[in-house]
């Protein structure tokens, strides 16, 4: 134990080390969707070629019957904010998980082409190499 | 003898009251506290669900109200209000004194002075305006910020003033929802690229045709909708509003900087009601507006015999169910002058 | 030596295309695979020969299967073709017969009036010449409706035909005016030494009585020769080119080569053997009931053929596979189809050079490095040990009356079996497939047969036909694989279950994926025979309409998928059945929400059939059936 | 921004302080985070106003600390208030004057309580009779200190020798006012101008000349809550909350920030210094960092106190820029001196880390 503090507090007065080191505690990222400064042109590229994007009222339901929901976290309704909001990071390393069994289009009330919507999300991925899939 | 009635209140149920019972031989004095008649609906353009000029449902009314049997007095309100052996005395503002056999109270909502909404700025920041102030842009065709630009992003913030304890309505006015969308769709219109955010906490379409309503919103005109009561305006620097909700969908706050801001006021109790309620010694419920004798089938009957309500005196109401509530008054009183007999 | 200057545009086009076709021949030949161009040889001297000339006769002249889809346009395709084939026999025969030599260049017989006016005036001579004319009539016939067809499609009984490219256009020209120039040419001809048949003569007379013949008969001459040269030389670049390559197409077929999912010669010969004839367009749903006429396998050839960029006419298609079924000329469309939605990960695909005269093979860079696992998450668990196992597949648990009526059959069939995705399994692949994302389906088609191997079964029973031929296709197990209407049948025929007579009208929907994309027509009409009055609609079986809710489109709005429904279930339920019966739950869903007849899976009804008592505990059912087995 | 909203809120919420014989209650970490400020209160108080401030020996923390932190229960935080209530009456004073803007909150929110729950009040008067034997009185009149000051701004400016004004460009400085959330949040009307728009720090910088800065994160916390920055693992949200303000802050570039509370100009000043270490980054105008003040201090400056008697030298932001802006006089080499001109420990500031 003797070695490791030492090693500590050497690092704080050589002022290396993380700011965890040197501070014990970091500055903590907030968790707010800066609507501003994202970039939302993978919706805009979604909506233009899937115009029953815009008919989504986030009620779920496709969220619930989702075959691979049924095994892992992957909520099509809440992609289909985060992609509005254009916040991306979270969808892009989550979408292949998507089965594309097609029942979520078969029960969605507002008729919205979810499985449409999910392929042209996947292609803007891979277009956009900041979240290649 | 023929009967005479006083309807208190010029607006829509006053002049649907005042016209239907001078039809049915009923000599009325109408009193309407402003210069002219209509109440709220001169300040209304368009009309949810089918977007129709409200000037026409103005010319109904006035037509319907215009006939010799009904004493109309502008700019006066009731200074006194008595009833003895089921006669009805009622002093004006303007000191006319009237006799009647029967009172029929139409004194209508006021809206919400969003001031009292301190968190959202009406009154302190340029660009936050209440859904009334737009409806006034619309009439006179020109939606601008406060320094003359054309808005290009728009949010509207719903329950300004219902469902909001801090404020004592814990009531839904049930309209803020319908006129959002539908005043979403006329700023759409109006300015061709710009775009509109609604902060809803639930969704509540619930008339006829209104679904369609928010259904061609986001499909036509690309309007979007996020679950979240927002916490407060904030000027920035540069004088756009910047609006802090939660995005509760997505489970994660959410910061966005908009033009305009429009605050879609509830409505409450007006207090011209207030008034007559103590001249009158009338209940008012828990949400002050008047207390109805029966939910079902005696929403128009008061805790005074032979003093009726007649539209949204009552509850927050459209403009249809108005119409036909004063309707249902008018039917009570001509069943009550029939009973009294005197 | 008989010659004329006039005769060279038309040598030049001949020899052209001549050396093109072989030329191209010999290039796709050498492009075949080992195993395809074995087939091909053995194909031509094995019985497959006689075969391909019979069908080369029977199709590519007489256009059998034009004729009996639709006998207008069977007609002018067949006049065209087999008029001018008979044409040319009998111009080169009446060259050797009448001619100075036996052995005449070409261009002798074509031109044969020019160098022997006189020829024809009498005897055997003269009924040649009728012949000869009466042919020329035939092709003219053909000629006629075609141009109509052009203007007015109605004409030949179509809605709509291909639109035309600009060398398509110059193409077409040319084959229009080969046929008058020469008609012109043969009667100014005879007018000027009045001999000629019915028609050469009686027209070359009448026209000679105010015109110069003389003259003039040189000038269409000309004509004549430089519109069979301009159209054999756009040929390769039109989709007249179908004219040879289909040739060479039915010699392949024959040979036993099939198009696989490869791009390849093959598939580029059947890109280039389709004639743009619009038959496939006028029998696509999309078409019908959407009015969608851009995305119909024509284009998608024309679009192959051109290197136009075509996944919006690839992805929007229901892979109903219902013009694969009329194709005149055979095509396997579904597959080139399936082609252009892999474009990514094909290893090399075709592009034009020389203006479209020639394609090479480019190779496309190798793919990304192996991706991670899509679907990893999913749970690996032991399943137990059976014998059959019943996989509902994902649209059978939105469609609970199916999985719950198979259980009640399978519980009564008193068979030992495992429900595989009972809380809901991965699905089969096939959807992920079909929208061209094969590394992800075979990923799942792994998952879910590791399952399959370990649970030992020897009989796979899905009541779903999207997942019943990717079980079929795509998976390599050694259970034998039922859909849910076989396997019933199979109860039946061993009587594990015992159904009652349903005094019920019914209709049977033909599932795409079940009838045409797997074969399976009978058994599922036997078992609705079996247990109900079963009765035909207009399209059955293999050109059975699509109930538009298929996952091979993912381009139609739910407003366009509903029209296509409510077309094709208006159809089927003509006869007022009491019961609309499908077999897919896709199908199900997709037609209850649009009529008002009751839809129902034919195990629905099979399990309200059932006499024998039914419990859901295997083992007392299986102890009942046992024991009724010994009593009936 | 339209002034005359503003001016429509604030008199709505008008609030009744006392004028003389003040009972004064000191925090508990005040001395320590900004020694000077009490000090200077009685002085302002006692020698300028000529008021009678009476600071009984005996007197306690509120236990408000404890109670936030759920180490005291209600009762116990109770009972310690009406000990200090006690000795008020012992003292002969009426009029409640706590330094702390959690106090003031404990304190409204135990009298409220109070007066609507007479009950809890006897059965406090029980446990302190059989804890200590003493006897209290419900003080007439609690107000804040900074109410205090804020009654008096007017008589502060007439005595006033430097205005909160730009010596060379005569624009008056541009001061952010943060409020202490105790102060009027959980009781709006107890808070001068209410919880949206408190005018009680805003009142004294423009009675004082500056201009007051409204920009959109000045709501949010400054960072000091107790659970937020007592327990290392959750310090990160503390100065993350700073962050928030001096970002939304910063277009507007500030001269200065006055404060209320013991904690908010503790960490507005310090977690500076943090963010700079930890990301390099200054919200002041050419390089330096935005002073943060008590009103005291700010008082102080104005009334023309030495700036190293109100104890600026221990700010990690250092406070030079606003003295010269104001153009105080002061001399820099004194800045660490005792009376005894022995040079204490010197403290790393920002602009000489």
């Amino acid at each position: 134990m003797q070695g490791q503090l030492f090693l500590k507090l050497q690092n704080i007065l050589k002022h290396q080390g993380t700011d965890m080191e040197k501070f014990g505690f970091t500055i903590s990222k907030g968790r707010q969707i800066d609507y501003d400064s994202n970039d939302r042109r993978i919706a805009e590229y979604i909506l233009a070629k899937e115009p029953s994007f815009s008919l989504c009222i986030e009620c779920g339901c496709c969220s619930a019957t989702c075959t691979a929901a049924n095994f892992t976290k992957f909520s099509l309704r809440e992609f289909n904010i985060l992609i509005k909001r254009g916040e991306l990071e979270l969808v892009s390393q989550n979408i292949k998980k998507c089965m594309l069994c097609g029942k979520c289009t078969l029960v969605c009330p507002r008729g919205v082409n979810t499985r449409n919507v999910i392929t042209l999300a996947k292609q803007a991925f891979q277009k956009t190499e900041s979240y290649a899939v | 003898m023929s009967k005479h009635v006083v309807v208190i209140g010029g607006g829509v149920a006053g002049l649907e009251t005042a016209g239907r019972l001078s039809k049915e031989g009923i000599s009325v004095s109408l009193l309407e506290k402003e210069e002219n008649t209509g109440g709220h609906l001169s300040d209304w353009y368009k009309l949810f669900p089918d977007r129709r000029d409200s000037g026409e449902v103005k010319k109904y009314l006035d037509d319907l109200s215009k006939s010799e049997n009904v004493l109309l007095m502008t700019g006066s309100t009731v200074a006194e209000f008595r009833k003895n052996n089921n006669h009805f005395h009622i002093i004006t503002s303007k000191g006319k004194e009237i006799k009647a056999d029967a009172v029929v109270v139409a004194t209508g909502f006021d809206l919400f002075s969003s001031s009292r909404k301190e968190e959202y700025g009406y009154g302190i920041y340029d660009n936050v305006i209440t859904s009334a102030d737009l409806e006034r842009m619309f009439r006179n065709g020109k939606i601008t910020m406060a320094n003359g630009a054309v808005p290009k992003r728009i949010g509207m913030v719903h329950c300004v003033g219902s469902r909001d304890e801090k404020v004592g309505n814990l009531y839904c006015s049930k309209l803020c929802c319908v006129t959002a969308v539908k005043q979403a769709i006329e700023i759409r219109e109006h300015i061709k690229d710009s775009k509109v955010f609604c902060f809803y906490m639930d969704m509540r379409m619930g008339g006829a045709h209104y679904e369609e309503l928010y259904r061609e919103a986001q499909e036509k005109w690309g309007v979007s909708f996020i679950r979240g009561k927002v916490s407060e305006a904030s000027e920035s620097i540069n004088h756009f509003i910047v609006v802090k909700v939660e995005d509760t969908l997505a489970g994660r706050p959410l910061r966005m900087e908009v033009d305009l801001l429009v605050l879609m006021a509830g409505m409450e109790m007006s207090k011209g009601g207030k008034s007559i309620a103590e001249l009158g010694g009338l209940k008012t419920g828990e949400n002050r507006f008047f207390e109805v004798a029966d939910h079902h089938f005696g929403s128009n009957i008061s805790n005074v015999a032979g003093v009726f309500y007649a539209g949204a005196c009552t509850a927050p109401m459209n403009i249809t169910e108005t119409i036909s509530h004063a309707r249902a008054a008018v039917s009570e009183v001509t069943e009550y002058l029939k009973a009294s007999g005197n | 030596m008989q010659f004329d200057p006039f005769i060279i545009p038309f040598n030049i086009g001949l020899n052209f295309i001549l050396l093109y076709v072989v030329a191209r021949s010999v290039i796709w030949f050498r492009e075949l695979s080992r195993p395809d161009k074995l087939r091909l040889q053995r194909g031509f001297f094995g019985s497959a020969f006689a075969m391909s000339l019979k069908e080369i006769f029977m199709e590519s002249l007489i256009h059998r299967k034009i004729l009996k889809t639709n006998l207008r346009l069977g007609y002018m395709h067949m006049s065209l073709a087999f008029g001018w084939f008979l044409l040319i026999l009998f111009g080169t025969i009446e060259a050797d017969v009448f001619g100075a030599k036996h052995l005449n260049a070409p261009y002798k017989a074509i031109f044969f009036r020019f160098f022997n006016p006189e020829h024809g005036r009498s005897g055997f001579e003269a009924v040649y010449g009728f012949l000869m004319d009466l042919i020329l009539a035939f092709v003219l016939s053909g000629l006629l409706l075609a141009v109509l067809k052009r203007f007015y499609s109605r004409i030949v009984g179509m809605k709509k035909t291909t639109q035309l490219k600009i060398t398509d256009r110059i193409a077409l020209t040319a084959l229009w005016l080969i046929f008058p120039s020469r008609l012109l040419a043969e009667s100014f001809t005879c007018g000027a030494y009045g001999t000629g048949s019915f028609l050469t003569g009686s027209l070359g007379s009448f026209l000679a009585s105010f015109l110069p013949a003389k003259e003039m008969a040189y000038p269409f001459w000309w004509l004549y020769s430089l519109s069979l040269g301009t159209f054999f030389i756009l040929l390769p670049i039109t989709r007249y080119m179908h004219i040879p390559t289909e040739l060479f197409l039915i010699f392949m077929r024959n040979a036993g080569i099939r198009t696989g999912d490869r791009e390849g010669t093959y598939s580029e010969v059947e890109v280039h053997s389709c004639s743009s004839c619009g038959i496939c367009i006028d029998t696509c749903q999309l078409n019908h009931s959407v009015g969608i006429t851009t995305i119909q396998s024509a284009y998608l050839m024309k679009g192959i053929r051109n290197n136009e960029d075509i996944t919006d006419i690839a992805e929007n298609c229901l892979m109903c596979g219902r013009c694969d079924q009329v194709c005149p000329v055979g095509i396997e469309l579904y597959p080139i189809r399936m082609m252009q939605r892999r474009k990514e990960s094909a290893e090399y695909h075709y592009k034009n050079i020389y203006k479209g005269y020639l394609r090479s093979r480019v190779p496309v860079a190798a793919a990304k490095e192996a991706e991670p696992l899509s679907y990893n998450y999913l749970p690996v668990n032991e399943p137990k040990t059976t014998d059959v196992i019943y996989f509902a597949g994902c649209m059978t648990h939105l469609t609970p009356t199916i999985k719950n009526s198979m259980i009640k059959i399978l519980d009564a069939s008193g068979l030992e079996y495992l429900f595989l995705d009972e809380n809901g399994g991965a699905c089969c692949g096939r959807p992920m497939m079909l929208a061209g994302q094969d590394r992800e389906a075979r990923e799942l088609i792994n998952y879910n047969s590791q399952m399959i191997w370990k649970s030992g079964a020897k009989t796979l029973v899905t009541s779903c036909p999207i997942c019943y031929k990717v079980f079929k296709e795509s998976y390599h197990l050694d259970a034998e694989i039922l859909h849910h209407t076989q396997f019933i049948r199979q109860l039946i025929d061993n009587n594990r279950v015992s159904l009652k007579f349903l005094r019920k009208k019914v209709v049977y929907h033909s599932p795409c994926d079940l009838g045409r994309g797997s074969g399976v027509y009978d058994e599922p009409r036997e078992v609705l025979n079996y247990i109900s009055r079963l009765e035909d609609t207009r399209y059955m079986d293999s050109n059975s309409q699509c109930c538009g809710g298929s996952l091979g489109n993912m381009r139609l709005s739910s407003e366009q998928r509903r029209k296509i429904a409510i077309d094709a279930a208006e159809i089927l339920t003509e006869s007022k059945p009491d019961i609309l019966a499908t077999a897919c739950p896709l199908c199900k869903k997709t037609f209850s929400a649009v009529t008002d007849t009751k839809v129902s899976d034919i195990s629905e009804i099979v399990a309200e059939a059932l006499t024998s008592p039914v419990n859901s505990k295997n083992t007392l059912a299986k102890a009942l059936s046992e024991k009724q087995l010994i009593g009936a | 921004m339209k002034k005359e909203g503003k001016k429509a809120i604030w008199s709505e919420y008008q609030k009744e302080i006392a004028d003389d014989k003040f009972f004064y209650v000191r925090s508990c970490i005040r001395q320590n985070f900004f020694p000077g400020s009490e000090v200077a209160f009685l002085r302002i108080m006692r020698d300028v106003l000529g008021k009678d401030v009476y600071e009984h020996p005996c007197h306690t923390t509120c236990s408000g600390i404890g109670y936030h932190s759920d180490v005291v229960p209600v009762d116990t935080a109770m009972t310690v208030v009406a000990r200090q209530f006690a000795l008020m009456t012992e003292a002969g004073y009426k009029n409640y004057v706590p330094s702390c803007i959690t106090s003031f909150g404990l304190y409204t929110e135990i009298m409220e309580t109070w007066q609507h729950f007479p009950e809890v009040k006897e059965r406090i008067r029980l446990h302190l009779k059989n804890a200590t034997g003493r006897e209290f009185e419900v003080p007439s009149n609690l107000a804040h200190a900074s109410d205090v000051i804020y009654k008096f701004r007017k008589e502060i400016a007439a005595k006033a020798k430097y205005k909160l004004i730009n010596k060379n460009t005569g624009e008056p400085l541009k001061v952010v006012d943060h409020i202490g959330c105790h102060y009027a949040k959980m009781f709006p009307s107890k808070g001068v101008g209410g919880a949206e728009y408190p005018y009680v720090l805003a009142g004294m910088v423009e009675e004082w000349g500056g201009e007051v800065v409204d920009y959109p994160e000045r709501r949010h916390c400054c960072g000091f809550g107790f659970r937020q920055y007592l327990v290392q693992a959750n310090r990160g949200y503390s100065v993350a909350c700073s962050k928030e303000k001096f970002e939304s802050m910063k277009p507007y570039k500030p001269d200065m920030i006055i404060t209320n509370c013991p904690g908010c100009p503790m960490f507005l000043d310090r977690w500076q210094y943090v963010i700079n270490e930890m990301e390099g980054k200054r919200y002041g105008q050419n390089g330096e960092g935005i002073p943060v003040f008590t009103y005291e201090e700010v008082a102080g400056l104005v009334l023309g106190f030495d700036p190293w008697d109100l104890g600026l030298q221990m700010h990690q932001t250092d406070c030079e820029p606003v003295l010269d802006k104001m153009g105080i006089e002061y001399s820099p080499e004194d800045k660490y001196k005792t009376d005894k001109n022995k040079i204490v420990h010197e403290v790393r500031t920002l602009v000489n880390a």
